[in-house]
């Protein structure tokens, strides 16, 4: 850690992990519900918990991505963060607010909510991932603004790096996409077109370029290989996503009223989406494999090598599962998408977060390149943990989406939807056992900061 | 003749490539607006379907539903509602009837006391959404 | 060099080569997936393939395969150091691309003014996404060799440096190789 | 000098042969002919041109390994699903 600047991160990873923690016990509450239907009934009734669950994630997620970028724009751009205070700042008002929008979900009736904060002079609310009040959106705006002004001016004071650039274009995206979430029009086609220009082309679009981004910084700095080439495939690897995301965004409008020739582009060129993730995860191993150094923080490397099979895993495969229109008329809206939603939210987006907390917060408290074995032995373990039980999860869910697909719509007597989730209990309660394990998993993890920390640091074993 | 394999080219590559699928995209987004009028039954629009969309909204229905197939996965697509209820005062009817306390041990809609106003319009919101030309999704009445 | 010597890599640069696999496979995709959707719509799709100009498919095909022609003189004439001749070889290909994206609006408002758009009907939507995706390719073939000629006629390439001037023609070729198998699958094989 | 003379003569008959063949598939386009070996035939001579391209235009003769075969794999497995398709249509 070369910028004391480059401290103002752990503040940021911090809040995440607590906010991570807090996404994980309201979706053990709602994996609850979805078996015992009237548990914290109507205290905390679903709808709630699911805003919470989602919106937590987007902002710890969010927490992350900017923890990251604190971390290593100032050491790729060699110069000092441009303003820390306003990073301090940003980062008070920013968890002020989260905080505050999400006890306004949890204290007070959805409706009065709205009310409370007036959403009837620009209606934003009600919408799903975009739930939060129109005051909090711009608030978003004003923190976005902001941290891309105070990373913006460091980028440009200092060392320019491709590495820095892709991530400034990353970040740039988000805030932009982020502004449709204030188009909100009565006719529900064109508001639901345009609402996937905030989620589909973040999540398929400028957030993999963040992902790339801050992979190619962990493998650089892990492995030593030479800067040009990683950031060459870094290139041809984000050109290949963009190339087939952007017009990918066509696999969200088979059955909204968009027109039918999106059945044929959204098809064709999602289809196409997975050939990036399987070039990064070729381009990680690569990189590893033809490392020059063994850097000590192996668990670093591991969740670098895990982001990119994960993410290959989440977002292509079971991506790739239910996009083809002709499959997609029959798993439109059933537990199928929920299952790709969770391996690749979090094979793409926690993993790569937690690999950068992985890499920098041991340097960040003052270790000189990676925590004690014991530390990192029990981290691994978390990480094994963790990404096992994401994928039975996964897996729960694709088989109770198999058979709800079935039985609800291909079958020739169809079933209510009641009936049906009924009979697809078992999978429910699959899947909300070993989102414990996760929890488990994930308390290793806390835990993993404090373990050994008065021990020595890991060192590479000489045998190379 | 030595192999070039450079990050130049790889960075026009990606800035000519990105640049080229996003006006490829607009343009089809441009085609979509040409086609919507005959296809996402504005003509149903009106004040009473837009104050049903902010009351959709304002009691975060898609949090439990989902709409056109889109939303939560916890209770039944209503995007064809109207068809499998029959009528508007159907769906009135049911909301109006949620239990205050909910169903022991079931999944239960909470009951948010709407005026009658309200019901109506977001019963007829729901008429609309229905009307939406889907390419004739969802594959059956069930949703 | 000499031309019987075989070397590893493609002529350009290999990046450009990655891109083209991608173009292939996306143009691929996309004929494989119109030839399986006539195989169910064979009477729509005959009836409106005769609606199509092959008299300005056949202009189109020619103007592609002399620019192509013309790109392949650039390339050798760059070989023997001669910018200039370069240049003027890269002039003729462009003229050429010019020639066919003016026959092919001209069909494109033949078929706009008789009303015909993507969602007219099966056949058309496929007609008109498989050649205006070939058309905004043609564009960018030309925007890419026009910054080649540029350079060469400011004497940027020589007899030992010219990867551009190759990497230029890779893409060039492949925009004119994928419409060798566009023309008769969709103007003529029936 | 004279060496380098022959090798452009080549990918010009190369070029008269493209556009031969495109006149041939023109003139088969303009009667309408129809039917699976009329089909197959303008098919074969796509693969054809586009294999000459990817031979003489794209210099693909002169290299040798994975690349050479690069258009050649792609004529085939793009020609045999048009092929199969126009199959099943007949």
């Amino acid at each position: 850690m070369k910028y004391e600047s480059q401290k103002v991160a752990k503040l940021y990873f911090i809040a995440a992990i607590g906010l991570f923690v807090g996404q994980i016990l309201f979706g053990l509450i709602m994996g609850a519900q979805y078996v015992i239907g009237d548990f914290l009934f109507p205290e905390i009734p679903f709808n709630v918990a699911r805003m919470v669950h989602t919106n937590l994630l987007i902002v710890w997620l969010l927490f992350g991505f900017m923890g990251a970028a604190y971390y290593l724009v100032p050491e790729e751009a060699e110069t000092e963060l441009f303003a820390p205070w306003l990073a301090y700042l940003m980062f008070w008002i920013f968890l002020v607010a989260g905080a505050a929008t999400i006890l306004g979900y949890l204290l007070v009736p959805y409706a009065t909510l709205a009310e409370l904060t007036m959403n009837d002079l620009l209606p934003t609310m009600g919408r799903e991932f975009l739930e939060q009040p129109t005051i909090t959106k711009i608030g978003i705006v004003i923190v976005a603004l902001s941290f891309l002004f105070n990373i913006g001016m460091t980028i440009l004071k200092g060392r320019k790096t491709v590495v820095n650039l892709v991530l400034l274009m990353g970040l740039t995206g988000l805030a932009v996409f982020f502004l449709f979430a204030f188009y909100n029009p009565t006719n529900l086609v064109m508001d639901k077109y345009y609402w996937w220009w905030v989620v589909h082309l973040w999540v398929e679009g400028v957030w993999e370029l963040i992902l790339g981004a801050i992979l190619a910084f962990i493998l650089i700095k892990t492995t030593g290989v030479d800067r040009e080439v990683i950031e060459k495939w870094l290139y041809i690897i984000i050109a290949m996503t963009l190339i087939t995301g952007i017009i990918g965004t066509g696999h969200h409008y088979y059955w909204i009223g968009a027109p039918e020739f999106w059945q044929w582009f959204g098809s064709i060129f999602s289809a196409m989406e997975p050939i990036p993730f399987f070039m990064m995860t070729v381009y990680a191993f690569n990189m590893v494999n033809k490392r020059r150094r063994n850097h000590p923080n192996k668990a670093a490397v591991l969740w670098a090598l895990g982001t990119a099979v994960m993410a290959f895993l989440g977002a292509g495969v079971w991506g790739f599962l239910h996009t083809l229109a002709p499959v997609n008329y029959y798993t439109h809206g059933t537990q199928i998408t929920a299952a790709h939603g969770h391996m690749a939210f979090y094979g793409a987006y926690v993993m790569i977060v937690l690999a950068m907390i992985s890499y920098s917060m041991p340097l960040m408290r003052g270790r000189e390149a990676c925590n004690s074995a014991r530390s990192q032995s029990m981290e691994m373990w978390s990480f094994w943990l963790m990404t096992i039980s994401m994928v039975f999860i996964t897996l729960f869910l694709t088989g109770a989406g198999i058979l709800q697909v079935y039985l609800q719509r291909f079958s020739d007597n169809p079933m209510d939807f009641m009936v049906v989730q009924d009979k697809i209990a078992l999978f429910y309660w699959l899947r909300e056992i070993t989102g414990f394990v996760f929890l488990i998993g994930l308390t290793l993890y806390v835990v993993s900061f404090f373990v050994g920390k008065n021990d020595p640091e890991a060192t590479v074993e000489l045998s190379k | 003749m030595a192999q070039a394999f450079t990050k130049a080219m790889a960075r026009n590559i990606f800035y000519g490539g990105t640049l080229f699928f996003f006006l490829a995209f607009l343009a089809l987004t441009y085609q979509t607006h040409q086609a919507w009028p005959e296809r996402d039954n504005h003509e149903a629009l009106n004040d009473t379907v837009a104050l049903g969309k902010k009351v959709w909204e304002d009691h975060d229905c898609i949090g439990c539903h989902t709409l056109l197939g889109e939303g939560a996965y916890f209770a039944p697509e209503l995007g064809n509602v109207y068809k499998r209820y029959g009528s508007v005062d159907a769906i009135k009817g049911f909301i109006m009837s949620r239990p205050k306390d909910g169903v022991p041990g079931r999944r239960s809609m909470p009951q948010f006391n709407l005026s009658d106003e309200e019901l109506t319009a977001v019963a007829e919101f729901l008429k609309y959404v229905s009307g939406i030309n889907t390419a004739n999704w969802p594959p059956n009445v069930k949703g | 060099m000499n031309p019987m010597e075989k070397n590893k890599w493609p002529p350009g640069d290999l990046v450009i080569w990655i891109f083209i696999m991608a173009e292939l496979l996306a143009f691929g995709v996309f004929f494989s997936v119109y030839a399986f959707t006539r195989a169910n719509h064979v009477e729509l799709f005959n009836t409106y393939q005769l609606t199509l100009d092959r008299n300005a498919a056949l202009i189109n095909t020619l103007a592609l395969i002399t620019s192509s022609y013309f790109v392949v003189r650039a390339v050798s004439a760059i070989r023997k150091d001669n910018s200039k001749r370069c240049f003027h070889w890269l002039l003729g290909a462009l003229f050429m691309g010019v020639v066919f994206l003016a026959v092919k609006s001209m069909e494109y408002n033949h078929h706009f003014s008789h009303g015909v758009n993507l969602n007219t009907n099966t056949f058309y939507m496929f007609y008109l996404s498989l050649t205006v995706f070939h058309f905004l390719h043609v564009i960018l073939g030309m925007i890419i060799l026009s910054a080649v000629a540029l350079k060469a006629r400011a004497g940027g390439y020589s007899a030992q440096e010219h990867t551009g001037v190759e990497t230029g023609a890779s893409y060039w070729h492949m925009v004119d190789l994928v419409w060798m198998v566009l023309f008769p699958l969709v103007y003529v094989m029936r | 000098m004279t060496e380098k003379k022959t090798f452009i003569r080549p990918c010009t008959w190369i070029y008269l042969l493209l556009m031969a063949l495109t006149f041939v598939t023109w003139f088969i386009g303009t009667q309408q002919f129809s039917g699976l070996q009329i089909s197959l035939m303008v098919l074969g001579f796509a693969l054809l041109k586009g294999q000459l391209i990817g031979d003489y235009f794209m210099g693909l003769k002169q290299v040798s390994g994975f690349w050479r075969w690069v258009i050649t794999i792609w004529l085939l497995l793009v020609g045999s699903l048009i092929a199969f398709a126009f199959n099943i249509a007949a």
